[in-house]
């Protein structure tokens, strides 16, 4: 009876020994915020377009912080944005649903504008200029191909091209050996058994 | 689509090929001390773990379906090494089990040739020495030595080699003697010293120096692999910098601990020719794919396998540490390779 | 001085904890995908295992013994543990919230390490002293931090094989971990402990 | 002395490096003009840097060294036209570039006069003249580095008070194979060579000029060392300066700026900095002539010389050439109408390009033309073996890299931590894939590499841009959103008073 009272005791003192001590480091070491969005938020290619199904890429960067996203929605950002997301979360690379499509530019006809604003309205980035009642047009160098402009248009008059390759843009594709492809192959495969 | 050709347009002419080959040229002068001492038993010893490899090899490139390398000598390269390191009473199924072992789980499980971090041959050697230690370090007595068995013309070798059986009238302890690395350890646990024990076993540098006492089929020659590893190195095909930075550290702490303690530390030239350590130090350690690729790196690998070795055999429970240690440094090669980069031009520190 | 150096060579390779002992497997292939991962789980588990051996050596011979309760040993150490690893927890998220981010759980998991559990309980029965089981608490977490890093830096590089299919992943990863366990046979009557 | 223990040691005077088969055909052969096309092809972009803006329209005529295209930006060199003539058009056409990319062009139809325009004055004199002024010649002349490289040739004269130069080193290395126009040139036109580099190191105010020559072209060092005696003699009263003769053992890459340097002074230059910072400026033989002629003659840079060889020319030839002169044309010259089976490599064989349009023409970095056979080509690019991680690659770096490390890496998408091994500093002198036995492109890892890096920049860039609009947007949707609402509120507010007053007894709404 007697132990069973020190054991007792003895544990309990030592259960509240370490609880005091954590309490007081729970103090010292606060963390605020989580900085791991911050990071994931600027691999993200920002086109804010929302095919991840959150509202802009800042949070989605939360959601995926926080744990409630999985790191391969983002379908601009392709195999390469979700490895450098899995990479920082530490989790096994997945496939990423969509292909990602060739780097789109919109481009409104001009002729067919009848300046309603809706396009500018939708823009996420302040990439299409124009006042009401008069043509808009699209800052090419700032548009990020995310297609919120064409939904509103109420005369479809929005285009979305293929960027040009120019050649101070070109860069040397992968050596087309057969170790090099089944390199890739092997990536994308292992990335989509995950 | 149009294919891009990055220059340069033009090729020195080296192959994989070529380098294999003259690892397993190199390696001719060793095969023919094993014949020379153990006769038709090195042979079929040689033969089964060549074949054996080369088979291996064709077996799982095929059920892998990628293309067969046979071609390229690795596999056989692999063969032949593995045979170097291998005891000659040993049994054929054992060999078998040690080529096996050295292609399927010492490579092609990591993806064939290029890729296994663990040199193959070294790996099935310990394995097989963990497995059935009895066998591993029983040393038949060389065809030159005192012995003068028959077992050495082709029939009888063949006999015991794949069903085990002796002639008549001799007994395995009877044709058998312990290497030089092992009495000396064994006498060193009695309490008897070096020097004593190396005169009581009539040891001679000479001898050990041409290779006319027990040992693996291809390790005892020191001779014979010198010759082939100076081919190597003047030939461009491995760089000297792993074998003199092992041998150097071996003989290094050798003579420090001999000069201290005379009575339990063997002399750095009875370490140089003993055990597998030239072998080892010339085809083991400079195995490319399994050792680092700076010359920086090198020389720090070919050091930790010359330490792991002398203090093995010092203190470890095993008598010879070469191959132990090979394979330990092999762990550590990516973490080398990685912080023993040379200082790039123009920087004034290294990476 | 011999005794301790003997300690700590037994310790860190001849009784590796994770390729002699087989303790400790579950960080080791849990972490171990990346170096820098694997050097942050090391600092972790060295500070924690040197701590849990002094903490757990002053609990036993001065709560457990004089109150008769060595058979709380377990729950004693593992409390001790625990606290540890929570403390160890909050200054990784502080400090290295990416760190914090790839250890993952293993982080936590360290309670439950068999190989820190097992050094306490090891200490208590050697009946080591208190510096040398702080020693024998730190050569373990060296040994299982040297072979956490050097295994990393292999897995990295097979990460980039052409691993036959049937061996990729966790199979691979088991193969290699046994030809380093065979390595580290080498070592073994190095010290006879 | 350091010198004479080299030799004694047998130390290479650069690191890595390997010795190739020469192949200079052409060494003998003297250099010949080619003829006049009818039409000359002017890409707007031939140097390092910044595209050229067009300053003619179509249907100007134009005089051969008139100013067509305007340098934009610092590090960019003019365009002048090659001979005289018609601005026909000016439309896209393929220009050598590994991609088969084309380029924005002037296409000058040639009147047949070829009258000239001279850049202005000539400065026979320019001993006298302010090096500042020399430098803005040479910049108004277009001339870029000649050697293949193609940076503008006035950025490396830079006179800099806190890194004076001392040593002017003329390239003449030419240690590509079957390469023979430098070697020609230094054999016809020494004495010029050695005026140019006198009007260097007048510029640069350099004591110490050094001709650095392979000791496989006697010829040359012959002729060099004529040229530098006369020059002494004639100079007598330059006392402070000295010019020798650098004979230097054949090895590759030694004409590479930095290998260069490191065999001549045994200095490195610093990683991302100009030859400057170690008092040394490099300047390639043919840019030296070109550099002599646009400061004594008033000559802009319109023709240079081309070797044109390889195993699929019968005669090799090293021609004078128009800049624009299309390749096609150049080849039918030296009696090659017929290209099928053959692929052209635009500069030498270790560094040059494959060609893809051979109406592409000659560009101010066209070195050399190579006619090599379909399969002589196809047999030095075979297939890519499993690396044996032999090391033979990082033994022949002149940059001491580890190239299959670094392959590995770029092969596993890793590019930020190849770049860790340095990427950046790989000179692509093809070095390490020469010696590859398993016939790794390594090189071609490298530009892949190195492309997908500078994509990945450029997206971060502009997925930060984005991102700051974003929230800029979203701040100013905040804001409108608090004044509306403001507003709102402030109209509610008022309503509200009217009603109370307007109907004093009601209760007001819940």
């Amino acid at each position: 009876m007697n132990s069973l009272v020190f054991a007792v005791l003895a544990l309990g003192g030592m259960a509240l020994l370490a609880g005091v001590a954590l309490a007081i480091a729970t103090r010292v070491f606060h963390v605020e915020g989580n900085p791991v969005a911050e990071q994931i938020d600027h691999l993200l290619p920002q086109t804010q377009c929302g095919q991840c199904g959150y509202p802009g890429c800042t949070p989605y960067a939360n959601a995926v912080a926080d744990g409630s996203a999985d790191v391969n929605h983002c379908v601009p950002g392709g195999e390469r944005t979700m490895r450098a997301i899995a990479d920082l979360m530490g989790v096994e690379p997945k496939a990423v649903e969509e292909a990602a499509a060739e780097p789109m530019v919109a481009f409104i006809r001009e002729d067919e504008c009848i300046g309603c604003t809706l396009c500018i309205k939708a823009c996420p980035v302040d990439a299409i200029i124009g006042a009401p009642k008069h043509y808009h047009t699209v800052i090419a160098d700032h548009c990020t191909g995310c297609n919120l402009c064409l939904e509103p248009c109420p005369v479809d008059c929005i285009d979305m091209l293929i960027k040009p390759e120019l050649l101070e843009h070109w860069s040397w594709p992968l050596p087309d050996t057969e170790r090099a492809r089944t390199g890739l192959k092997r990536r994308s495969q292992h990335a989509q058994a995950a | 689509m149009m294919i891009h050709l990055s220059p340069p347009h033009h090729h020195g002419g080296d192959s994989i090929r070529a380098n294999m080959l003259a690892v397993i040229l190199a390696l001719m002068p060793a095969t023919a001390c094993a014949v020379w001492l153990y006769g038709w038993l090195a042979v079929w010893q040689i033969l089964t773990c060549i074949s054996v490899c080369m088979l291996g090899e064709w077996a799982a490139l095929r059920l892998m379906r990628r293309p067969s390398r046979l071609h390229d000598g690795s596999a056989a390269l692999t063969g032949l090494l593995l045979a170097l390191v291998l005891p000659a009473a040993v049994p054929w199924w054992m060999t078998v089990f040690g080529a096996l072992f050295a292609i399927l789980l010492g490579k092609q499980v990591y993806g064939g040739l290029g890729y296994n971090p663990f040199n193959p041959a070294l790996s099935a050697r310990v394995v097989l020495l963990i497995s059935f230690p009895l066998a591993m370090t029983s040393w038949l007595i060389p065809a030159t030595g005192s012995g003068g068995l028959d077992v050495y013309n082709a029939a009888q070798t063949l006999h015991f080699f794949f069903a085990g059986t002796l002639p008549p009238g001799l007994s395995l302890d009877g044709i058998t003697a312990a290497t030089p690395l092992g009495y000396t350890k064994t006498d060193a646990l009695q309490g008897i010293s070096i020097p004593d024990s190396l005169a009581t076993h009539h040891y001679s540098y000479i001898d050990a120096f041409i290779g006319s006492e027990g040992g693996s089929l291809g390790e005892t020659s020191a001779l014979a692999l010198l010759l082939g590893g100076i081919y190597l190195i003047a030939r461009g095909v491995i760089r000297w910098h792993i074998p003199l930075s092992y041998l150097l550290t071996v003989a290094l702490l050798a003579s420090l601990s001999n000069a201290l303690a005379p009575a339990h530390y063997a002399p750095p030239l009875f370490h140089l020719l003993a055990g597998g350590l030239m072998l080892c130090a010339f085809y083991m350690a400079t195995d490319p794919v399994s050792s680092p690729v700076t010359a920086r790196g090198q020389i720090v690998f070919g050091a930790g396998c010359g330490l792991i070795t002398w203090v093995i055999r010092q203190w470890g429970g095993y008598p010879e540490g070469a191959m132990f240690a090979v394979l330990l440094m092999n762990c550590t090669v990516p973490l080398i390779d990685h912080y023993c980069r040379p200082r790039v031009y123009g920087y004034e520190r290294r990476p | 001085m011999t005794e301790f150096a003997l300690i700590l060579v037994s310790a860190v390779l001849v009784n590796n904890y994770v390729l002699s002992k087989f303790l400790g497997i579950c960080p080791f292939l849990g972490v171990s995908g990346k170096t820098e991962t694997a050097i942050g789980m090391s600092f972790a588990v060295m500070f924690v295992m040197t701590l849990a051996a002094c903490a757990s050596w002053l609990v036993q011979q001065f709560v457990l013994v004089p109150l008769h309760l060595e058979y709380l040993q377990t729950i004693f150490f593992i409390l001790i543990i625990a606290a540890l690893v929570q403390f160890v927890e909050m200054v990784i998220h502080k400090s290295s919230p990416v760190l914090y981010q790839g250890l993952g759980i293993y982080l936590p998991l360290i309670t439950t390490n068999c190989a820190v559990l097992g050094v306490a309980l090891l200490n208590v029965q050697q009946d080591f002293s208190f510096f040398s089981s702080a020693l024998y608490g730190f050569g373990a977490a060296l040994g299982f931090a040297l072979v956490l890093v050097l295994f990393s830096g292999l897995r990295e590089r097979l990460a980039a094989a052409p691993v036959p299919a049937a061996f990729k992943g966790s199979p691979i990863t088991l193969i290699t971990a046994g030809m380093m366990s065979l390595a580290f046979l080498g070592f073994s009557g190095l010290v006879k402990v | 002395m350091r010198r004479l223990l080299e030799h004694i040691w047998g130390r290479k005077p650069f690191d890595g490096g390997v010795v190739l088969d020469m192949h200079k055909d052409g060494a003998q052969v003297p250099i010949t003009d080619c003829p006049l096309p009818e039409v000359l092809i002017h890409p707007l972009k031939q140097h390092i840097g910044e595209t050229c803006k067009p300053l003619v329209a179509v249907g100007d005529h134009v005089l051969r060294g008139q100013n067509i295209a305007r340098s934009q930006g610092y590090v960019s060199a003019p365009v002048h036209a090659g001979t005289s003539g018609t601005v026909v058009r000016i439309e896209e056409h393929p220009v050598p570039h590994p991609s088969g990319l084309g380029m924005l062009c002037i296409f000058i139809e040639a009147d047949g006069e070829d009258r000239r325009q001279p850049l202005g004055v000539m400065m026979t004199n320019w001993l006298q003249r302010d090096p500042a002024q020399l430098r803005e010649r040479i910049r108004a002349a277009g001339i870029t580095g000649l050697g293949g490289a193609g940076f503008p040739t006035f950025i490396k004269l830079l006179r800099d008070q806190r890194h004076p130069v001392n040593t002017v080193i003329l390239n003449g290395i030419e240690c590509e194979p079957w390469l023979t126009h430098d070697q020609r040139l230094m054999t016809e036109r020494s004495d010029d060579i050695v005026h140019g580099l006198a009007i260097l190191m007048h510029m640069t105010g350099a004591d110490h000029g050094v001709i650095a020559i392979e000791d496989n072209k006697p010829e040359a060092i012959a002729a060099m060392q004529d040229a530098i005696h006369s020059w002494q003699c004639e100079c007598e009263h330059i006392a402070s300066t000295s010019v020798r003769l650098e004979v230097l053992p054949t090895r590759y890459p030694q004409g590479s700026e930095k290998q260069l340097i490191q065999a001549i002074t045994g200095k490195e230059v610093p990683a991302g900095k100009l030859p400057l910072h170690v008092g040394v400026l490099c300047q390639n033989i043919s840019s030296t002539l070109a550099i002599y002629r646009a400061i004594t003659a008033a000559e802009p840079l319109t023709e240079r010389v081309v070797t044109v060889s390889g195993q699929g020319m019968p005669a090799p030839a090293n021609l004078r050439v128009r800049l624009g002169t299309p390749i096609r044309y150049v080849l039918a010259h030296c009696g090659l109408d017929q290209l099928d089976g053959m692929q052209i490599i635009h500069g030498g064989p270790m560094m040059g390009e494959r060609l893809k349009h051979p109406e592409a023409p000659v560009v101010k970095s066209t070195t050399g033309l190579l006619l090599i056979p379909d399969d002589t080509l196809y047999a030095e690019h075979q297939p890519e073996e499993p690396c044996i991680r032999c090391g033979h690659c990082g033994d022949a770096c002149p940059i001491r890299l580890v190239p299959n490390l670094m392959a590995d890496l770029i092969r596993d998408q890793q590019f930020e931590q190849a770049e860790g091994y340095q990427l950046f500093d790989c000179i692509e002198c093809g070095c390490c894939s020469y010696v590859c036995p398993s016939h790794i492109p390594l090189v071609h890892y490298f530009r892949y590499g190195k492309g997908q890096l500078a994509q990945l920049r450029q997206e971060r860039a502009f997925a930060e841009a984005s991102r700051q609009r974003s929230e800029q947007r979203m701040a100013r949707l905040e804001q409108e959103k608090a004044a509306k609402a403001a507003r709102r509120q402030k109209a509610r507010a008022r309503s509200k008073v009217a009603t109370r007053t307007a109907d004093k007894q009601q209760e007001p709404p819940a």
